[in-house]
């Protein structure tokens, strides 16, 4: 079976991506160890995987793997911090007389591949604020920034995406 | 202060039920006509909503062993609104699709523009 | 007690409902069967209510849903005038349904035969129910069909009638459900005859607002006077076997719906002078526009107002002979006006215009349908061996039977409308049998599928004219069931 | 001129609703039927939720109707819009990349959630329409996020709603058949309280509302933006 269809392998690992996940969730919100949930839970998370997972696929979403999830938990912690720094941040702007602020769009670089690590990578830069991201157009992100440090392609890649990427590059390596 | 408690909640459902009614009557835009209509649905929901409510009540869900039947708000009311706010879901709908074909066939959404029939 | 509990007169509803549902799967198989199932509905429909309509006579079927007492649960109660509705509106929609097997070409045909068959559920539904928010619901899916089909042919002016109803009918069930929301508030109930029991004066404010908001918007699909101005257009867009369930049945619901709530409900009795005025005001108006009209289906609309004012004049006499009276009228008008529309239907087709001119000659053309179009107006103008001659008589019996000088003259009044009525119609049949002789067409009957309903409907009329008294057995319990409230919640609540 | 109209009458009605209101200050008390519901509803229909015992057993009529209700408009809307031939071309600009992508990937949580939602209607607050309803706003993210790629799969969709339509007038119709013999009649044993196997047959009953409402708003919105 396995060798005549090459893809089967890939398939079963697309669906028990997807099936883990959504126990996952599942659980979370039923947040209950009733074996009569548990199970209806199991059912449907293998009937929604086994209806959606090929599109799945495609996202590009990397296979577990203990470094991975423990660059990811880094990764959490780290846009985290750098929420809160950026809160007081943009407090101390607003609050200021002066209104010290230089709002302008700016493009940095991304080396990520994967459209959901762009899209993670994105969104964390859209939580965080003061900056915001506008479009995504290949490997570069659109984002506006309320001070502009610098107008430059790389020093803006360092400044705002470079914290990030270091820790999505190994979950999506 | 007292009167502005009793009646703030049904002043307000029946406000927007007027603001509904004012705005069907008067405006010519069928798109208003509809958004009229909308606001309309959502006073008359929320007048049978305040018809049902106990002061200090609880939702009606027995969701813990702990909770006592006595503070629920009346579930009734309630049961009416889920009702009610899929029937004026569906006329929504229903009107929305007929603005489309208006605006096909007259290339106006204007109701005074469109008199092929006359009394 | 055994045989009646397998006729359940939930099944009326829940049959249909259930076709409705089906209808989609079966069309997946094949688009052919799509267009018999409103006759297999109604037809089952027709049996079954005419089974259960000797039961009710004595002693009425209350339905308890869920198997929960009345005040708790919602029931159905299924007693003389109900039942004689449901099996009126089975036996018209199950004719008008055989006529549209053919009729219906253009357009999204199984999605017309989904909405015809609920149409005519919602309108069982609220002669039914004995629940007044379970009333709302079935009215709604009444009017939002209508909406659809009214708009079914996607003319112009079939939209803009189409809109002009669902704004006017929307504002309607929002200020039903007002009222609903005032009875619940006052009253803590939404059962009829829990309502009707708690309620001892509706001369209060509190209740008389409450009523006045249930009767204005049941009253809009009613068309009584001042609310019935998206009738005529309505009526006159839709494809005809729409119109001839429109006007022969929507209405007459409507009116039931308006006459159930102040008789039952608030058991009104010194209010009828104003209906009375409205009724035949509604009367006079209906007939002098249907007078002035070019259209044939919107001179036809405007006569549907114009019976409707006359059933809203009988049924404010509010004796027992004008209830009865009124539903008379009721039957007699579905079956004269749902023929005239059908008929009107395959003129309009085969001639390819509304105008009244253009009927010339029909009459050799289509003689069978031309001789029921003729025996369809003389029933609703009301000449002798036709069931309008019967209905009409009896409401003059009734509202000259006390005596009192107001009645006399408005019921004059209502005669100089039937006067006008009879004008207009007289004209037509000039038309379609005098006029344009000099054509010599050959002959371009309408389809047997179309004829057959046609032909039915006109011995229904005449034997029902020619013979009164078999309706009339089901004519005084109803009637009775009307006017007596006390027996009402009695029977519901034990 | 109308709009004085329409003031004059307002402020008819106005008045006529404060006298009115006089007898039903906000927030007193329950009435008969509902203290009904909420001591005996528990135990007469096994439900948590008092709500959803009332709409889908004491007023499980109305639901029937409700459901017809929406079923209508979905098939009315089809029925409006059928005859609409000519379909301008129109150049849509694809989303970007971060719409598409995590519409993508929000896809299967939202209807994973959508269920969970109607399945636990008796419960916690819940319920078929409002499962439904989100199940319909993934759908509503597909067609935002991701125009033109995906659609709709139609005989999937008239299949759900038909089936769950079906569903509940034939469990209605063994209702009637079974025990007591009433319509829509609650025949299945009510099960432990508070559990998710409990309240006899109102968990089934949402599984199909919740199908059958999914459906039919995915399709209407299909519809909607098909034609606009």
């Amino acid at each position: 079976m396995v060798n005549k269809n090459p893809s089967f392998v890939g398939k079963v690992g697309n669906f028990l991506y997807l099936f883990s996940f959504l126990f996952l969730l599942w659980f979370v919100l039923t947040n209950t160890l009733n074996p009569e949930e548990l199970f209806t839970g199991i059912s449907i998370s293998i009937v929604l995987s086994l209806i959606l997972s090929n599109n799945y696929k495609k996202l590009g979403l990397p296979p577990l793997g203990i470094k991975r999830i423990e660059y990811f938990i880094m990764f959490t912690l780290v846009l985290l911090k750098e929420i809160v720094k950026a809160n007081f941040d943009v407090a101390y702007r607003v609050l200021h007389p002066k209104l010290p602020i230089k709002p302008g769009i700016v493009i940095i670089k991304t080396e990520l591949k994967q459209d959901i690590a762009k899209i993670i990578l994105a969104n964390s830069i859209t939580l965080t604020p003061g900056t915001f991201t506008l479009d995504i157009k290949g490997n570069e992100l659109l984002i506006h920034w309320i001070n502009v440090r610098s107008e430059k392609k790389e020093e803006s890649t360092k400044k705002i995406g470079e914290r990030f990427e270091k820790y999505l590059k190994v979950v999506f390596a | 202060m007292n009167i502005l408690y009793d009646y703030i909640y049904y002043a307000g459902a029946f406000g927007l039920i007027f603001i509904g009614i004012f705005t069907m009557m008067v405006k010519r835009n069928y798109i208003k006509v509809i958004i009229g209509l909308s606001i309309l649905e959502t006073g008359v929901n929320l007048f049978l909503i305040s018809v049902g409510y106990i002061s200090n009540g609880t939702a009606p869900i027995f969701s813990n062993p702990g909770i006592e039947a006595k503070n629920m708000v009346d579930p009734v009311p309630q049961a009416l609104v889920l009702t009610a706010i899929v029937i004026g879901l569906a006329v929504l709908s229903l009107a929305l699709s007929m603005a489309i074909r208006l605006y096909k066939h007259f290339g106006t959404l204007d109701l005074q523009q469109i008199k092929e029939q006359r009394w | 007690m055994n045989e009646m509990s397998i006729l359940d007169p939930v099944l009326l509803i829940a049959i249909p409902l259930g076709l409705a549902f089906l209808i989609p799967l079966l069309g997946l198989v094949s688009k052919k069967i799509v267009r018999w199932i409103p006759v297999v509905g109604f037809l089952f429909n027709g049996i079954v209510a005419l089974l259960i309509l000797p039961h009710v006579l004595k002693q009425p079927i209350i339905v308890k849903i869920g198997g929960f007492v009345p005040p708790f649960g919602i029931n159905l109660y299924a007693g003389s005038v109900g039942m004689l509705l449901a099996s009126l509106i089975a036996i018209t929609g199950f004719l008008v349904s055989i006529y549209a097997v053919k009729y219906i070409t253009k357009g999204a045909e199984q999605k017309y035969h989904i909405l015809f068959l609920l149409l005519l559920t919602g309108a069982t539904g609220v002669v039914l129910t004995g629940d007044i928010f379970n009333l709302f619901v079935f009215f709604e899916i009444l009017c939002i069909s209508s909406y659809a089909l009214v708009a079914y042919l996607g003319t112009r002016s079939g939209l803009e009638a189409s809109i002009k109803y669902l704004i006017q009918g929307s504002i309607g069930s929002s200020f039903l459900l007002i009222g609903i929301g005032l009875l619940y508030g006052q009253f803590g109930t939404l059962n009829m005859a829990d309502l009707a029991r708690q309620i001892v004066d509706y001369t209060e404010p509190s209740v008389f607002v409450s009523m006045v908001f249930m009767i204005t918007g049941l009253g809009i699909e009613a068309a009584i006077f001042p609310l019935n101005a998206w009738l005529p257009d309505a009526h006159s867009s839709a494809p005809s076997s729409v119109s001839a369930v429109l006007s022969g049945i929507a209405i007459e619901v409507g009116l039931y719906a308006v006459i159930r709530v102040l008789f039952t409900i608030f058991a009104v009795s010194n209010f009828f002078i104003f209906f009375m005025v409205l009724g035949v005001l509604t009367v006079l108006i209906g007939e002098m526009s249907a007078f002035a009209q070019k259209n044939i289906k919107r001179m036809l609309a405007y006569s549907s107002i114009g019976q409707i004012g006359l059933i809203v004049f009988a049924f404010s006499i509010s004796t027992q002979l004008g209830v009865a009276g009124g539903l008379f009228q009721m039957v007699s008008h579905t079956l004269g006006k749902a023929l005239l529309f059908l008929c009107a239907g395959y003129m309009i087709f085969r001639t390819g215009s509304m105008e009244i001119s253009s009927l010339e000659g029909i009459g050799k053309k289509m003689p069978i349908t031309a001789l029921c179009f003729t025996i369809g107006t003389f029933s609703i103008v009301g000449l002798p061996p036709f069931t309008g001659f019967a209905s009409k008589f009896m409401i003059i019996r009734a509202a000259l039977a006390n005596g009192e000088l107001l009645l006399q003259i408005l019921i004059g009044l209502v005669l100089v409308g039937t006067i006008i009525e009879g004008a207009y119609f007289f004209k037509i049949i000039q038309t379609i049998y005098f006029k344009g002789a000099h054509k010599t067409d050959n002959r371009e009957e309408a389809p047997v599928t179309a004829l057959i309903p046609m032909l039915i409907l006109v011995s229904f009329i005449i034997v029902i004219g020619m013979f009164p008294n078999i309706i009339d057995k089901v004519l005084q319990p109803a009637a009775s069931e009307l006017l007596d409230q006390v027996k009402y919640i009695g029977s519901v609540l034990g | 001129m109308r709009k004085c109209i329409g003031i004059i009458l307002l402020i008819i009605i106005a008045w006529g609703i404060l006298t009115s209101l006089q007898t039903m200050p906000f927030g007193v008390s329950r009435a008969k039927v509902a203290n009904h519901y909420i001591n005996n509803g528990k135990d007469e229909t096994g439900a948590a939720n008092i709500v959803t015992s009332v709409v889908i057993n004491y007023r499980a009529f109305d639901t029937l109707g409700e459901v017809t209700v929406l079923f209508l408009s979905a098939i009315g809307l089809g029925a409006v819009l059928a005859t609409i031939k000519t379909r301008e071309k129109r150049d849509t600009e694809k989303a970007s990349l971060i719409l598409s992508t995590g519409c993508r990937f929000l896809f299967p949580p939202i209807i994973l959630f959508g269920a969970y939602i109607f399945i636990h209607g008796h419960l916690t607050p819940g319920g078929g329409f409002q499962g439904g309803a989100i199940i319909a706003s993934a759908f509503l993210l597909m067609y935002l996020g991701c125009h033109g790629e995906k659609r709709l799969n139609d005989r999937c969709s008239t299949f759900s709603e038909s089936l769950g339509g079906l569903a509940f007038v034939i469990i209605g119709l063994i209702g009637l058949a079974v025990g007591t013999h009433y319509f829509l009649n609650n025949f299945m044993p009510l099960g432990k309280f508070n559990t998710l196997l409990s309240a006899g047959v109102i968990p089934i009953i949402y599984i199909a509302i919740g199908f059958k409402v999914g459906a039919e708003l995915s399709k209407i919105i299909d519809l909607l933006m098909e034609e606009s």
